[in-house]
């Protein structure tokens, strides 16, 4: 096994262990904040997941050099892709962030289950 | 070589990702999760994903840590100490790992050049990409031209956060506590305000040029305007929101924002008017490639515009709101 | 290149592009009015693709002039164009009819951010209804989401806070669900069209990866859809947004989502995937029974109005999946139409709920008791609603249930069952329905509740204006039934 | 008018007549009133006047609109609807003559709903005898139950209301959870679900199916009230006694059997059932109902209670006389509808008068009542002597076609039946006649004489109805025969 595909399989065994610290933290954590973080290491996690499958052996970034005409390059569609999904990520951190200010606003606590039983 | 210190990266992000879970100082866990992007930026950096770095390391590990910082004053710092009893939650967890290893065990390996990714339509793209537009970087030309369409959405997904926040915040108030007292600023810290003055003309700069600079090398909208909203925001850290907010005044703000997304809508809207479909810039001019080159410009502008209007409009939404 | 070839392109254009306008209109009723007249412009243009594609044909437009697979391609066929009817009328009539009832609830300086969100949610819906791109659809997804956020969080009550940020972690996280479905599916196949993605896929050796996709796929759709057991986000963001907004995300919000989600299984695994189908029978059949009996008993004994209507709306797309994973036309047509009705009914529904919310401060079914003298045609126009979600014969909601029982019929002793078990939640219906009609025409009305007069015109006309359509609908079914005919014939044996 | 446009307006009338009582009311009752009956008359004339083209053998058909394929809103005018329609028509305007004098007599509130509604009931009546398939009389039987809720629970306190849910939830249920599903399965069959003479499911269903489709029928046309689905009835009493009358002896429970009969006779076909073993059971629970309700109405204390479970007998009389699949048989069936539908509404009249005028619903307290209301008691006696069978009544008419099906299918289990309720109808009636005629009242009676004058009009009307139907039933025989005995 050549390091590459040790690195190739590491890549997604880490985008599986990240994937699931961040659902973890969303689903179990009682705190709004910690919640919001762990999405977003659970959408980073996604990220990575893309990321890994742009690489190509003995590629650059696509950026073309027209004097290298043999050059390889990594794909850029993921790329672009995952561009656009972190402006999402960070969108929705945002906002989410904005409900977490108002609701301590409201209800004085970020805790899940205190909010719960407030009403 | 490289590889070694692609796995040392993935390992320590792990690490970084326990730890941010497990603590339960939401202050460290902000900080944790800005080294958390900055490690994932390298990682991208490593796959030659140069545009995807940029970007996450000004969003990731800029952007979002003021934002965090933002609510974390104006909430908890601390998350309480509670016990947890959702076995439930943890099924769900092991259901999905399981289902995604399961997933991984024959998928294509990492850089296999003759993976169904780079041998369907990706070519297309770096094979026509010379051809069609006429300067080098792909990455630019398949977000502005090829799925422009997926960049308005984007665009517009920035601005509904922006207009999200502002509706729930509903930033109608006085100057908040976040700049220490009357909004001055930190006028006392002498360190800290003299390499702040020293830093943000560069960062507006370097915003600057990877906004203009996007068609050949890494870099675009976003990332300018990201890069120049964090240059404000420090500017606004240092000297008061008073004076960020002299510096750009709110209708300012809005105008980039509205202004931003007028402008791309606009470009696909003349597109069509001159008898393309809608944002088939090759009908901008007589040259085809001089068109899509002036569209790529034009909607690289309005992106550049709405990302830095929208940031800045949110950071100014959570400093207005008072400590409760 | 004419008008009409622009069409589905300015489908989705004219609402996301006057959005940034609306925030600009700070005198008062102008954000309003320019909003609606922005809704009112998508509706007629839906109509005019639909007119279209009722003959069967299929719309596509190449954006920025790239071809598919290297450029985003809108589709429009049947099935989208009965999608774009419901989620424009929903919105078009919501947003006209309810400026009062917005007044109310929304303070005036904030109205242009919400009339802003609220074309942003109709264009996000209108996106994903009508792209053929896998991530694209995402993207629009999550403009509609954040817009869906935004429209609940303007809820008065500070519960709607809470709600909103579960919908929120709920949505994210379905959303982030689908992008994992479809990147697998993009490493497997290297494209993200979905008709070349169903041409490419079934070279795919490796089905492990697949079968993956086609889980994470369904269940982040399904989320977001609040299929049961993953509804429950759904009944307090409905019940504490503002009362408009209900009225218009729930004829519309979680059917967009299933649409996709008929989409993407039926066009990109249907015909790939080994036992796909029968897997989806076999998943989505006991989940849709099981949400359809648990949510009607919750309705029943639901003391709140809106959450009642709430989880009658998890209900009624359990029907939508029965019919979905019997896997025949027939089914399939039911189940579509069932979309289409079924927003009728509740669009109807929800707007008599928020004509009562004006005079009654409280929606607890008790509270409401006698409000058919004070107000009568809302009242009227509440059980006209009513019918129709029950499917008495002459309302829409008959068409579809008659349409399902008998493709339900088809499946021998197990059919039977099926029967049994849609007309036990039909009479669940009866139940909870009459349950909150009783309350309004035969109880004593309360002391306090004794001044209240009639809502306001204009949102009564619109309420009369779809619940009419819900008798029209189920005396002359023609537009929706040729619709569904022609989604159900494309979804099972579309062009290879 | 063409006969098409006639079957509309016979719906329209009253639908718009119902609009129009509610305008009258903000004119005073009177005006209200009069409203009602002009409404009334200008139906029954519009009606009526459609029997002499049903006589000489003409159809009709309107077809309103197609919902789906084979799936119309469609009106047919045959003679069984003919005759259902003239019989609900023509007993409206008693009917509502009577109501005045009940309503103002007790002074009862909610008037103007009352009659509101009593008016869309009509129309919903008249579209199920008009209906020209299932779908259509389905819709229209919904209609009937939903518009006659607010007369059942009209008192509106805490019993009246309970007992009111129980009208609804068994009607409702029924024919949701029964009915629909056998008017579907009976489209997946046949394609399609118009009433044809002769039937349609011949050829496409047999074996235990056919029972089966036939119990949802049955248990699904729960106005029919055939025992376990008769709850209803009784609990329906808690309503004002004009309802009672018109409703639950007419209306109602007619557009049960009436159903019942024509889907025995359109879409089973008469003869394609009586081929059918697995339709054997119907005979039984209709015997069961006859006996059982009998029994139960023996029991009875309360005069109204009584009634209604007399109707319920009388009722399986007709689906009984329906499932001896024989033409005389049906035609039995159908003059029972007819005198069955005279004698009852003259028995709640009588029963509304007592009430109004002594405040009397017990039976016990009948004694002696008769001196003191002779022409309520005289009606009632003859619609007593007609629910018996006895002549100069129309009871004697239809009980001797019924019997006749019954010989001439050689139904063993019907004669014995009919006999023995015969008998059981006897014993529950002849005690009330000889107590209200024949025993002293009690002591601490005060007099009080006859109720409104309207309602003595009104019940007197009746009673002699009975009397007359038992000389001149011709029409209705050959009407009926019309259908039996067609190739």
């Amino acid at each position: 096994m050549t390091l590459i595909e040790i690195l190739g399989h590491f890549n997604y065994w880490v985008f599986a262990i990240l994937l699931m610290v961040g659902f973890y933290a969303v689903i179990v954590k009682h705190n709004l904040i910690k919640k919001l973080i762990g999405l977003s290491i659970f959408q980073s996690a996604v990220f990575l997941m893309y990321i890994t499958m742009d690489k190509v052996e003995g590629g650059t970034a696509p950026i073309i050099q027209p004097d290298l005409p043999d050059q390889i390059y990594s794909n850029p569609l993921p790329q672009v892709l995952i561009l656009t999904a972190i402006v999402v990520g960070v969108s929705t951190l945002a906002l989410g962030l904005s409900l977490i200010v108002r609701i301590n606003e409201r209800y004085g606590t970020i805790e899940e289950d205190e909010i719960l039983e407030a009403d | 070589m490289i590889s070694l210190f692609g796995i040392f990266l993935l390992t320590l992000l792990v690490i970084v990702a326990i730890a941010i879970v497990h603590t339960r100082n939401l202050f460290a866990a902000v900080m944790l999760t800005s080294i958390f992007s900055l490690l994932m930026a390298a990682n991208f950096f490593i796959l030659d994903a140069a545009d995807v770095a940029l970007t996450e390391a000004a969003v990731g590990a800029g952007v979002t840590m003021v934002i965090f910082l933002s609510a974390l004053a104006l909430t908890a710092e601390r998350e309480k100490r509670r016990t947890y009893t959702r076995s439930a939650g943890l099924i769900v967890v092991g259901v999905t790992a399981i289902t995604l290893i399961y997933a991984t065990f024959d998928k294509p390996p990492l850089g296999d050049p003759d993976a169904p990714v780079h041998q369907h339509v990706a070519p297309y793209y770096i094979e026509k990409t010379p051809e069609f537009m006429g300067f080098p970087n792909v990455v630019t030309a398949v977000l502005a031209s090829f799925r422009g369409y997926d960049t308005l959405g984007e665009v517009f997904v920035v601005f509904t956060a922006c207009i999200g926040v502002l509706f729930i915040l509903d930033a109608r108030r006085g100057v908040g506590s976040m700049y220490g007292r009357r909004g001055r600023g930190l006028h006392h810290h002498h360190i800290p305000q003299n390499v702040g003055r020293l830093l943000v003309p560069l960062i507006v700069l370097f915003g600057l040029y990877v906004q203009f600079h996007g068609e050949y090398s890494a870099g675009g909208g976003f990332q300018a305007g990201a890069i120049i909203a964090t240059g404000i925001i420090l500017y606004g850290l240092i000297e008061g929101e008073n004076a960020a907010l002299a510096a750009i005044p709110r209708p300012a703000l809005l105008f980039l924002m509205v202004g931003g997304a007028s402008l791309y809508g606009l470009v696909g809207v003349v597109c069509m008017l001159l008898g393309g479909h809608f944002l088939d810039y090759s009908v901008l001019a007589e040259n085809p490639v001089t068109g899509r080159q002036i569209g790529v410009i034009a909607i690289e502008l309005g992106v550049g515009m709405t990302v830095c209007g929208a940031l800045l409009s949110i950071f100014h939404a959570f400093a207005a709101r008072k400590h409760s | 290149m004419t008008f009409n070839e622009h069409l589905p392109a300015l489908q989705v254009i004219v609402p996301l592009l006057s959005a940034p306008i609306v925030i600009l209109l700070t005198p008062r009723g102008l954000a309003w009015a320019a909003a609606a007249a922005s809704t009112l412009f998508s509706l007629f243009i839906a109509i005019a693709l639909a007119m279209t594609t009722v003959t069967g044909t299929a719309l596509t437009y190449d954006l920025g002039g790239w071809e598919a697979p290297y450029g985003i391609t809108l589709s429009i066929d049947a099935f989208s164009s009965l999608l774009l009817l419901i989620v424009t009328g929903a919105g078009a009539v919501a947003i006209i009819a309810g400026k009062a009832s917005i007044d109310v609830q929304i303070e005036t300086h904030r109205q242009p951010l919400f009339y802003s969100a609220w074309l942003l949610a109709l264009a996000g819906l209108i996106g994903m209804v009508i792209s053929a791109d896998a991530f694209n659809i995402f993207v629009f997804m999550e403009i509609s989401s954040l817009a869906s956020y935004i429209l609940i969080a303007g809820g008065p009550d500070r519960r709607a806070l809470p709600a909103t940020f579960k919908y929120l972690i709920t949505g994210t996280i379905g959303a982030t669900f689908y992008l994992i479905g479809v990147g697998l599916i993009y490493m497997l196949t290297g494209t993200l069209n979905l008709a070349d993605m169903e041409a490419r896929i079934s070279e795919v050796t490796s089905l492990n990866p697949l079968l993956a996709a086609a889980g994470f796929i369904t269940i982040g759709l399904a989320l977001k859809a609040a299929v049961f057991p993953l509804h429950v986000w759904l009944p307090n963001a409905y019940t504490h947004a503002p009362h408009m907004v209900t009225a218009f995300l729930a004829a519309c919000g979680t059917k967009v989502a299933i649409y996709v989600l008929l989409r993407f299984n039926f066009f990109v695994f249907q015909a790939n995937l080994p036992e796909h189908a029968v897997q989806f029978a076999f998943f989505l059949m006991p989940l849709a029974l099981l949400g359809t009996v648990i949510a009607s008993a919750v309705a029943m004994f639901e003391g709140h109005l809106k959450r009642l209507l709430a989880f009658s709306s998890v209900a009624q797309m359990g029907y939508v999946l029965i019919g979905a994973s019997l896997l025949n036309a027939s089914g399939l047509m039911a189940s579509v139409i069932h979309l289409f009705n079924h927003a009728m009914a509740k669009a109807a529904l929800f707007l008599a709920v928020a004509s009562l919310a004006i005079r009654f401060r409280d929606l607890r079914v008790d509270e409401l008791a006698g409000a058919a003298r004070t107000m009568p045609w809302t009242c009227a126009a509440f059980v006209v609603g009513g019918l129709s979600l029950v499917g008495i014969p002459g309302t829409a909601g008959f068409i579809s249930k008659w349409l399902l029982i008998l493709s339900v019929m088809d499946h021998g002793h197990f059919g039977i069952l099926l029967v049994a078990i849609i007309v036990l939640t039909s009479l669940m219906a009866v139940y909870y329905v009459w349950r909150v009609v009783e309350k309004l025409y035969f109880a004593a009305p309360r002391l306090s509740n004794v001044r209240v007069n009639e809502a306001p015109l204009t949102l009564l006309v619109a309420t009369w204006i779809v619940a009419l359509g819900n008798v029209a609908f189920g005396l002359y079914p023609e537009l929706p039934l040729t619709l569904a005919s022609h989604a159900a014939e494309t979804l099972m044996e579309h062009p290879r | 008018m063409t006969p098409e446009l006639t079957l509309i307006t016979a719906i329209l009338l009253p639908l718009t007549g119902a609009a129009a009582i509610a305008v009258a009311s903000r004119f005073g009752d009177n005006i209200r009133e009069a409203t009602t009956l002009v409404i009334a008359a200008a139906l029954a004339i519009n009606v009526w006047q459609l029997i002499p083209l049903v006589m000489a053998g003409d159809r009709y058909d309107i077809i309103l609109t197609e919902i789906l394929p084979g799936l119309h809103l469609a009106l047919h005018l045959e003679p069984l609807g003919m005759m259902f329609a003239a019989l609900a028509s023509g007993l409206w305007i008693v009917n509502s003559i009577y109501s005045i004098g009940y309503m103002r007599g007790n002074n009862e509130s909610h008037q103007t709903r009352f009659y509101i509604c009593f008016a869309l009931s009509i129309a919903a009546t008249m579209g199920i005898a008009f209906s020209a398939n299932l779908f259509t009389l389905f819709l229209f039987y919904e209609a009937l139950t939903l518009s006659t809720y607010p007369l059942v629970s009209h008192k509106g306190d805490v019993d009246t209301v309970r007992s009111a849910r129980v009208y609804l939830g068994i009607l409702l249920s029924t024919s949701i959870g029964l009915l629909l599903p056998a008017i579907i399965w009976t489209y997946f069959l046949a394609g399609h679900v118009d009433f044809v003479l002769g039937g349609i499911l011949e050829g496409v269903v047999d074996g235990p199916q056919v029972g089966l489709l036939l119990a949802l029928f049955v248990f699904g046309i729960g106005k029919a009230a055939v025992m376990p689905v008769h709850r209803w009835l009784p609990a329906a009493m808690v309503a004002p006694t004009p309802v009672s009358a018109l409703l639950h002896a007419v209306a109602v429970v007619k557009a049960g059997v009436f159903t019942l009969t024509k889907v025995i006779t359109y879409i089973f076909g008469i003869d394609f059932l009586f081929g059918e073993a697995s339709s054997g059971w119907l005979m039984y629970v209709t015997s069961f109902t006859i006996l059982t309700a009998s029994i139960v109405a023996l029991r009875q204390q309360n005069l109204k209670r009584m009634l209604a479970y007399s109707t319920i007998s009388q009722l399986s009389y007709v689906v009984m006389a329906a499932a001896i699949l024989k033409p005389l048989a049906e035609v039995g069936a159908t003059v029972h509808m007819v005198s069955h539908a005279f004698g009852k509404i003259t028995l709640f009249f009588a029963a509304g008068a007592i009430y109004v005028a002594a405040h009397k619903t017990e039976i016990p307290q009948l004694k002696g009542i008769g001196r003191q209301m002779p022409w309520t008691m005289a009606a009632f006696t003859i619609g007593a002597l007609s629910m018996i069978g006895v002549p100069p009544t129309g009871g004697f008419v239809s009980k001797w076609y019924i019997l006749a099906g019954a010989f001439q299918a050689g139904n063993l289990i019907a004669i014995v039946t009919i006999i023995v309720s015969t008998a059981l109808n006897a014993a529950y009636f002849l005690p009330i006649i000889y107590m209200a005629w024949f025993m002293e009242p009690e002591s601490s009676e005060k007099a009080h004489g006859e109720a409104p004058v309207t309602m003595v009009i009104a019940l007197t009307f009746t009673a002699a109805l009975v009397l007359l139907f038992f000389l001149f039933n011709a029409p209705v025989v050959e009407l009926e025969r019309q259908i039996v005995e067609q190739p």
